[in-house]
C-alpha cells in the first residue's frame, strides 16, 4: 500500500468564517475509506488536505468522531495549498490523508471538569474535543471555554459560540484584545492569558490550550496559577510537515516526531522538549 | 502566472513534418498592445499563431517569464514595448534592453539560440509593424523548427 | 615579515585594538583551505594564506550570526576585495562595516578600508589575467552548434542535486527571500527534472551580471562538478563588453540590471 | 574462495550487465569520481570514496509517488507503481553498505514505505573493504570498520597487493550475482591484503552523551561559525533521508515527487506564516548533529552517522560531523581531567 496516497473527498459546503478564514465539510467519496478512517480517528488527530498540482496541508480535523457523515477542518488562505483549496467549488474534489498522530486521552478525562482555552484560529482543533464533551456530556463535569481572538471578525465558529452561549451546561467566555472591539461587542477586552488568572481555582480539572505561540506561552503560568499540574494541561503542537507519517524529517523536535507523538502534548512533555530555536 | 502557463501549455507535441509553431509575445500595455489591438481594429492579417500577454511594462518582465513560457511548450518567445523615450513610466523599456541583451546572450550560450527569443520596439501608431513582425518571426521558427523537444527548459513531468 | 605573518599581526591587532570584533580567514585542515571565524587575537596564529585559499569570505557578511559582530576584518585577495565593494555599493553592508587585509598571491597590502581597497583595486588589480584556460573552455562552447551546447548544459545540469551550495558560497546571493524558495507560484521546480535544474542554474548566472567577480567559489563549492565558472564568464563578458561594466572598482557603482544608459546596445532590438 | 582479477572489474560488470543487472559503479566524471550507471568501456575506479552514495539507488533524489489526471475541479488517481529495476551497486564502501540499515529503520518503522522498499528488494550492493582510507574517514569512530560486511550482500576484498579481489558472497542475492558473474569469479586461494588502518577520533557514546545534555550549549555557535548554509552535506551523505513533497503539474495531469530535502537549508521549517521555529543556521547544523548522533540513537537504538567522511571531504567551509564531534570529545576529555584534577 502506498503509504502517501491520499482518499478523495467531495467538498460538500464551504462556510466564510472570518476573512479567508473556510470550513470545509468534507465526505469521502469512496465507503471504505470512510469506514477505515471512522475507525482509527480520535479527537485531536490531523490529517493532510491537498489539491493536486499544488500540494498538501495539515490541519486538524475538526469535527468530533461522533458524527460519522462528514469531516470539518477550517483553515485561513496563506499559501499556496490554502489558496488552491479555498477556490475549490461545492461539489468539487480535494485529497485527504489521515488520521495522523496522537489523540487527546478523553476516556482519562471522565467526570472531570475541562477547561478549553483557544485564541483566534486555533479554535479548531479545540472544538472537535468540545463538540465530542458536549455529545457526550454525561460522562464529564463542568466546562467552561476560554476563546479570544485579536478582533471581532476574527472569531470563528460565531454560530456555533452562540450554541454553546446558550447552554446552562457551559460557561463561554469569549474575548477579543483590545482595540479589536466593535460598538455591539458584549464579551470581554482584555488578552486570554490576563481573564485566566480570574477563573476559579482547578479541583479535579484539565486544561486544552491552543493558540499562537505567545498566547500558550503567557497563559501557562496563569493555569499553573490556578493550580492545574503541567500533566493535566494538554496542548497541540504544530510544526511544518509534509509526509505525516514520520519519514520526512520535517517535524522533528528532539527526538519525537510532531506527527507520531504529537500532536497533543502535555505541558509536562513540552518541558522535556528542546526550548527556543529548535 | 497560472494563466501564462495555460496559455502556453503543450497540448500535442509538434513535430518537424507537422509544425505550427507556439510564439508567446509579452507585450507593455501602452505601446504594443495598442499595436496589437490597431492591427487587428485595420484587419491587419498576421499568422494566428502568437499567444499575447500584456503587462502594464518591458520593465516588469522577468527573465523567469521567459523560462515559465520555454517550460510551457512555446518555440519562441517575444518581448516588446515602448520605442526609447516612448515609455509609459519613463525609463522601463531602458531597464529591459539591458536585460534582455544580458539574458539573450546568455541563454544562447546555454543552447537556446536566437530565433528563440525576440525583442522589438512596436508603438501604438505601429499595426503594420507588429503585423509584419509576428509574420517574419512565425516564418523564421517555422524555417527553425520546433523548440527541440529533449531541451532541457522544456517541462516534463 | 611573510605575508601570512603580517596577516596574523594585522588581524591580531584589529581584533585588540577593537576595530574588529571578528576576523574572517583561513586556516589550513587536513590539507585544505577552509574559513576560519576569529573572534580572539590569540586565534590569529591559526591563520593561513595561499592560492588554494579559493572560498569567498565576504559570503560571510550576510550571516545574522556574522552580521552581529560587525565591524569585521576579512581577508580578502582581489576578487574578494571586489565583491566586498559590490556588497557597500549595493548597500548590503555599510562602508566602515569591514576592514580589508588586501592580500595577493606575492603581496600583503595591509589592512584596508574599503576606499583604499577600491584604490588599490584600481592601481594594481584593474586588469587582473583572465583565465586562459576558462576562457578557452567558453570559446569551445559558444563555438559549438545549438543543438551540441543545448545537450552539453542537459548533461551537465543533469548533475545537478540542487543543494544550492553554489548559492551558499557566493556573496552575490544575498537575498532573503531567494527566487528558488518562492513557491507561489513555483517558479523553478524543486524537482529534479531538467526544466528546474535549467531554470536555476540560468537565474543564477543571470542574476550575477554585474555581481560576478569570478571569484570562482561557486564551482569549487559544487559537490557534483558543475561547470558553472562557464556561465558566469559569458555574463561577465557580456556585461564588460557592451556596457564597459567592471564589478567592484566603484563604491558608487550601480548596479547593472538596475541601471541603463540612453546608449545602450540596440543591435538585438528588432 | 573466489577470486577476481583487479583488472576485469569492468568485465564483471559487462556480465553481470548482460544478465540484466543495472551495474552501478564508481566512475570518474570530470573532476569527481561518482556511483552512476556504468557502460561498456568505462572503468571503475577504485582507490578513492565516490561523491555520491548508495542512497541516490534507493532514495533517489526526486521519485514519483503519486499521479493524477485532472479535469477542472475533479481528479482521478492513477496509478503508481514503484520503480524496482534490478540493480547491483558495484565496489561501494563498507560504510556505505552500513548506511542502509538506518534507511531500512527510517523507512520501515510504523508503516512501510513501498517505494523504498521495492527499490531495496532489487538492490544487490557488493561492498569493497577499504585498503586505503583519507584524512576525512572515520569510520572507527561511529563503531563502524574498513572490513564491516555489514548491509553488503558480497563484499570484494583486495588481495595479493592489489592484483585480485577475493568475492564473498553473503546473502542470497550475493550468491545469486556469483552465479550470474559465471566465469569472471575464478576459483582459487588469496589472502586478503591488510585493511586501512583509520584512527578512531573520538568516541561516539561520549558524544552522544555530550549531545543528549547540552541542546543549549553556547559552543554550539562556535561549532556551526563557518556554516553557510547548503544542502551539500546531507545529500552527499548516505543516512540523511528527510524530504519534501511537491506537486509538479501541466493542465490535465499532477504528479507528487518526493525530493530530497535537508534540516540546513531554511526553507525546511519555516511556516506559511513567516514563524521560522529553526531560526539561525546555527541551530540548523545542530539539528543536522542531533539528528544523526542523539535523536536517531534515542529512539530507534542506531548510529545514523557511519563515518563516510562525506560532509567534510565536501564542505568548502570545513564543517563536518567528525570536526564537530572532535570538538565534543575534546571538551569531554578536558572536563573529565578538569573533575580528576
Amino acid at each position: 500500500m502506498n503509504i502517501y496516497r491520499p482518499a478523495a473527498m467531495r467538498l460538500l459546503d464551504a462556510r466564510e468564517e472570518a476573512p479567508d478564514v473556510r470550513t470545509f465539510r468534507l465526505e469521502f467519496l469512496d465507503g471504505a475509506a470512510r469506514s477505515e478512517f471512522f475507525s482509527r480517528y480520535r479527537v485531536g488527530q490531523f490529517g493532510l488536505y491537498g489539491v493536486p498540482g499544488a500540494g498538501e496541508s495539515t490541519f486538524c480535523v475538526a469535527s468530533p468522531p461522533t458524527r460519522q457523515e462528514y469531516i470539518e477542518c477550517t483553515f485561513r488562505k496563506n499559501g499556496r495549498v490554502t489558496q488552491a483549496l479555498q477556490d475549490r467549488e461545492v461539489g468539487q474534489m480535494i485529497t485527504f490523508r489521515g488520521p495522523y498522530g496522537n489523540c487527546f486521552p478523553m476516556d482519562s478525562w471522565r467526570g472531570k471538569n475541562i477547561l478549553f482555552v483557544a485564541g483566534g484560529i486555533a479554535l479548531p482543533p479545540v472544538r472537535s474535543v468540545i463538540w465530542n464533551v458536549l455529545d457526550r456530556r454525561s460522562e464529564f463535569g463542568g466546562v467552561t471555554i476560554v476563546y479570544g481572538a485579536r478582533t471581532v471578525a476574527d472569531l470563528v465558529y460565531k454560530h456555533e459560540l452562540e450554541q454553546w452561549a446558550a447552554r446552562p451546561d457551559v460557561d463561554l467566555v469569549l474575548t477579543v484584545d483590545p482595540g479589536g472591539e466593535t460598538p455591539e461587542w458584549k464579551g470581554q477586552v482584555a488578552f486570554v492569558p490576563n481573564l485566566l488568572k480570574a477563573l476559579p481555582a482547578a479541583t479535579n480539572s484539565v486544561a486544552v490550550v491552543c493558540g499562537p505561540p505567545i498566547m500558550i506561552k503567557l497563559s501557562l503560568p496563569a493555569l499553573r496559577g490556578l493550580g492545574f499540574s503541567t500533566a493535566d494541561i494538554y496542548t497541540t503542537l504544530e510544526n511544518r510537515m509534509k509526509c505525516g507519517v514520520g519519514k520526512c524529517g520535517r517535524c522533528n523536535v528532539g527526538p519525537m516526531y510532531v506527527c507520531k507523538d504529537g500532536p497533543v502534548f502535555t505541558a509536562e512533555q513540552l518541558e522535556t522538549l528542546p526550548q527556543g530555536d529548535l | 502566472m497560472e494563466k501564462i502557463e495555460v496559455q502556453t501549455e503543450v497540448k500535442t507535441e509538434n513535430t518537424r513534418e507537422a509544425f505550427d509553431p507556439r510564439l508567446v509575445a509579452f507585450v507593455c500595455n501602452w505601446c504594443t498592445y495598442a499595436g496589437a489591438d490597431l492591427a487587428g481594429t485595420s484587419r491587419l492579417q498576421y499568422a494566428p499563431n502568437v499567444r499575447i500577454i500584456k503587462l502594464p511594462c518591458t520593465g516588469r518582465i522577468d527573465p523567469l517569464l521567459v523560462l515559465k513560457a520555454f517550460e510551457g511548450g512555446a518555440d519562441a518567445v517575444l518581448i516588446s514595448g515602448c520605442h526609447p523615450g516612448d515609455c509609459h513610466y519613463t525609463s522601463g523599456n531602458y531597464h529591459a534592453r539591458r536585460r534582455w541583451s544580458v539574458f539573450g546572450k546568455l541563454l544562447a550560450f546555454a543552447g537556446i539560440g536566437g530565433h528563440r527569443l525576440y525583442f522589438s520596439w512596436v508603438s501604438a501608431a505601429e499595426g503594420q509593424k507588429f503585423a509584419d513582425l509576428i509574420n517574419s518571426i512565425t516564418k523564421e521558427v517555422l524555417a527553425a523548427g520546433p523548440f527541440d523537444p529533449i531541451n532541457p527548459a522544456r517541462r516534463r513531468i | 615579515m611573510s605575508i601570512v605573518d603580517a596577516i596574523r599581526a594585522d588581524a591580531a591587532g584589529l581584533l585588540q585594538t577593537g576595530r574588529a570584533k571578528l576576523v574572517l580567514g583561513y586556516r589550513s585542515r587536513r590539507g585544505q583551505r577552509v574559513p576560519i571565524l576569529l573572534t580572539d587575537a590569540a586565534g590569529a596564529d591559526q591563520l593561513v594564506y595561499d592560492a588554494e585559499c579559493r572560498q569567498n569570505l565576504a559570503a560571510y557578511l550576510r550571516k545574522p550570526e556574522v552580521r552581529q559582530h560587525f565591524p569585521v576584518g576579512v581577508v580578502a585577495a582581489p576578487p574578494v576585495m571586489r565583491s566586498l565593494v559590490m556588497l557597500s555599493a549595493e548597500s548590503q553592508i555599510a562602508a566602515d562595516a569591514v576592514t580589508v587585509l588586501a592580500v595577493s598571491e606575492n603581496e600583503y597590502h595591509g589592512a584596508l578600508d574599503l576606499a583604499a581597497t577600491v584604490q588599490l583595486l584600481r592601481e594594481k588589480y584593474a586588469n587582473l589575467a583572465p583565465n586562459e584556460e576558462l576562457l578557452r573552455k567558453v570559446r569551445e562552447v559558444a563555438a559549438m552548434s545549438e543543438e551540441e551546447r543545448a545537450a552539453f548544459w542537459t548533461e551537465q545540469f543533469s548533475k545537478c542535486t540542487r543543494c544550492y551550495a553554489c548559492r551558499a558560497a557566493c556573496p552575490g546571493c544575498y537575498c532573503q527571500w531567494c527566487v528558488a524558495k518562492r513557491n507561489v507560484p513555483q517558479w523553478i521546480s524543486t524537482a529534479d527534472l531538467a526544466h528546474g535544474t535549467f531554470a536555476w542554474n540560468i537565474t543564477r548566472a543571470f542574476h550575477h551580471a554585474g555581481r560576478c567577480t569570478l571569484c570562482g567559489a561557486c564551482e569549487a563549492a559544487c559537490p557534483q562538478g558543475l561547470p558553472l565558472m562557464l556561465l558566469n564568464a559569458c555574463v561577465a563578458e557580456c556585461v564588460e563588453k557592451e556596457f564597459g561594466h567592471k564589478t567592484g572598482y566603484d563604491l558608487a557603482e550601480k548596479p547593472l540590471i538596475g541601471s541603463w544608459r540612453p546608449d545602450d546596445d540596440d543591435g538585438f532590438v528588432r | 574462495m573466489k577470486l577476481l582479477r583487479a583488472d576485469r572489474l569492468a568485465d564483471l560488470a559487462a556480465a553481470l550487465a548482460a544478465q540484466g543487472y543495472r551495474v552501478i559503479a564508481p566512475i570518474r566524471q570530470g573532476r569527481i569520481v561518482r556511483l552512476a550507471e556504468w557502460r561498456p568501456g568505462a572503468a571503475i575506479e577504485t582507490s578513492g570514496i565516490s561523491a555520491n552514495s548508495v542512497k541516490d539507488f534507493l532514495f533517489p533524489r526526486s521519485e514519483i509517488i503519486d499521479r493524477y489526471s485532472l479535469n477542472g475541479g475533479d481528479f482521478v488517481q492513477q496509478e503508481v507503481s514503484p520503480e524496482a529495476i534490478k540493480t547491483v551497486v558495484l565496489a561501494v564502501r563498507p560504510c556505505d553498505a552500513e548506511s542502509v540499515s538506518v534507511l531500512d529503520t527510517v523507512f520501515n518503522w510504523d508503516s512501510n514505505d513501498v517505494f523504498y522498499n521495492a527499490r531495496r528488494e532489487a538492490c544487490t550492493v557488493v561492498s569493497l573493504a577499504c585498503v586505503r582510507a583519507d584524512e576525512h574517514c572515520f569510520c572507527t569512530s561511529v563503531g563502524g570498520s574498513p572490513e564491516s560486511a555489514e548491509g553488503a550482500d558480497a563484499v570484494l576484498r583486495v588481495a595479493g597487493g592489489g592484483d585480485k579481489f577475493i568475492f564473498e558472497p553473503l546473502t542470497p542475492k550475493g550468491h545469486a550475482l556469483a552465479e550470474a558473474a559465471g566465469g569472471v569469479l575464478a576459483e582459487g586461494v588469496a589472502a586478503a591484503d591488510p585493511v586501512a588502518e583509520i584512527p578512531r577520533r573520538f568516541d561516539v557514546k561520549t558524544v552522544t552523551e555530550w549531545l543528549n545534555k547540552n541542546f543549549d550549549s553556547p559552543l554550539w555557535q562556535e561549532f556551526a561559525a563557518a556554516c553557510l548554509g547548503c544542502g551539500a552535506c546531507a545529500y552527499a551523505c548516505p543516512s540523511c533521508h528527510c524530504f519534501d513533497m511537491q506537486d509538479e503539474s501541466t493542465r490535465k495531469e499532477s504528479v507528487r515527487y518526493r525530493n530530497w530535502d535537508t534540516c540546513g537549508l531554511a526553507l525546511f521549517t519555516l511556516h506559511t506564516s513567516g514563524h521560522n521555529p529553526r531560526s539561525t543556521q546555527t541551530a540548523r547544523w545542530r539539528q543536522r548533529v542531533m539528528h544523526k548522533l542523539s535523536y536517531i540513537p534515542q529512539r530507534f537504538n542506531l548510529t545514523a552517522c557511519m563515518g563516510c567522511g562525506r560532509c567534510s571531504r565536501l564542505c568548502p567551509n570545513g564543517l563536518g560531523i567528525s570536526e564537530t564531534c572532535e570538538k565534543i570529545a575534546q571538551l569531554c576529555k578536558a572536563n573529565h581531567e578538569g573533575r580528576a584534577r
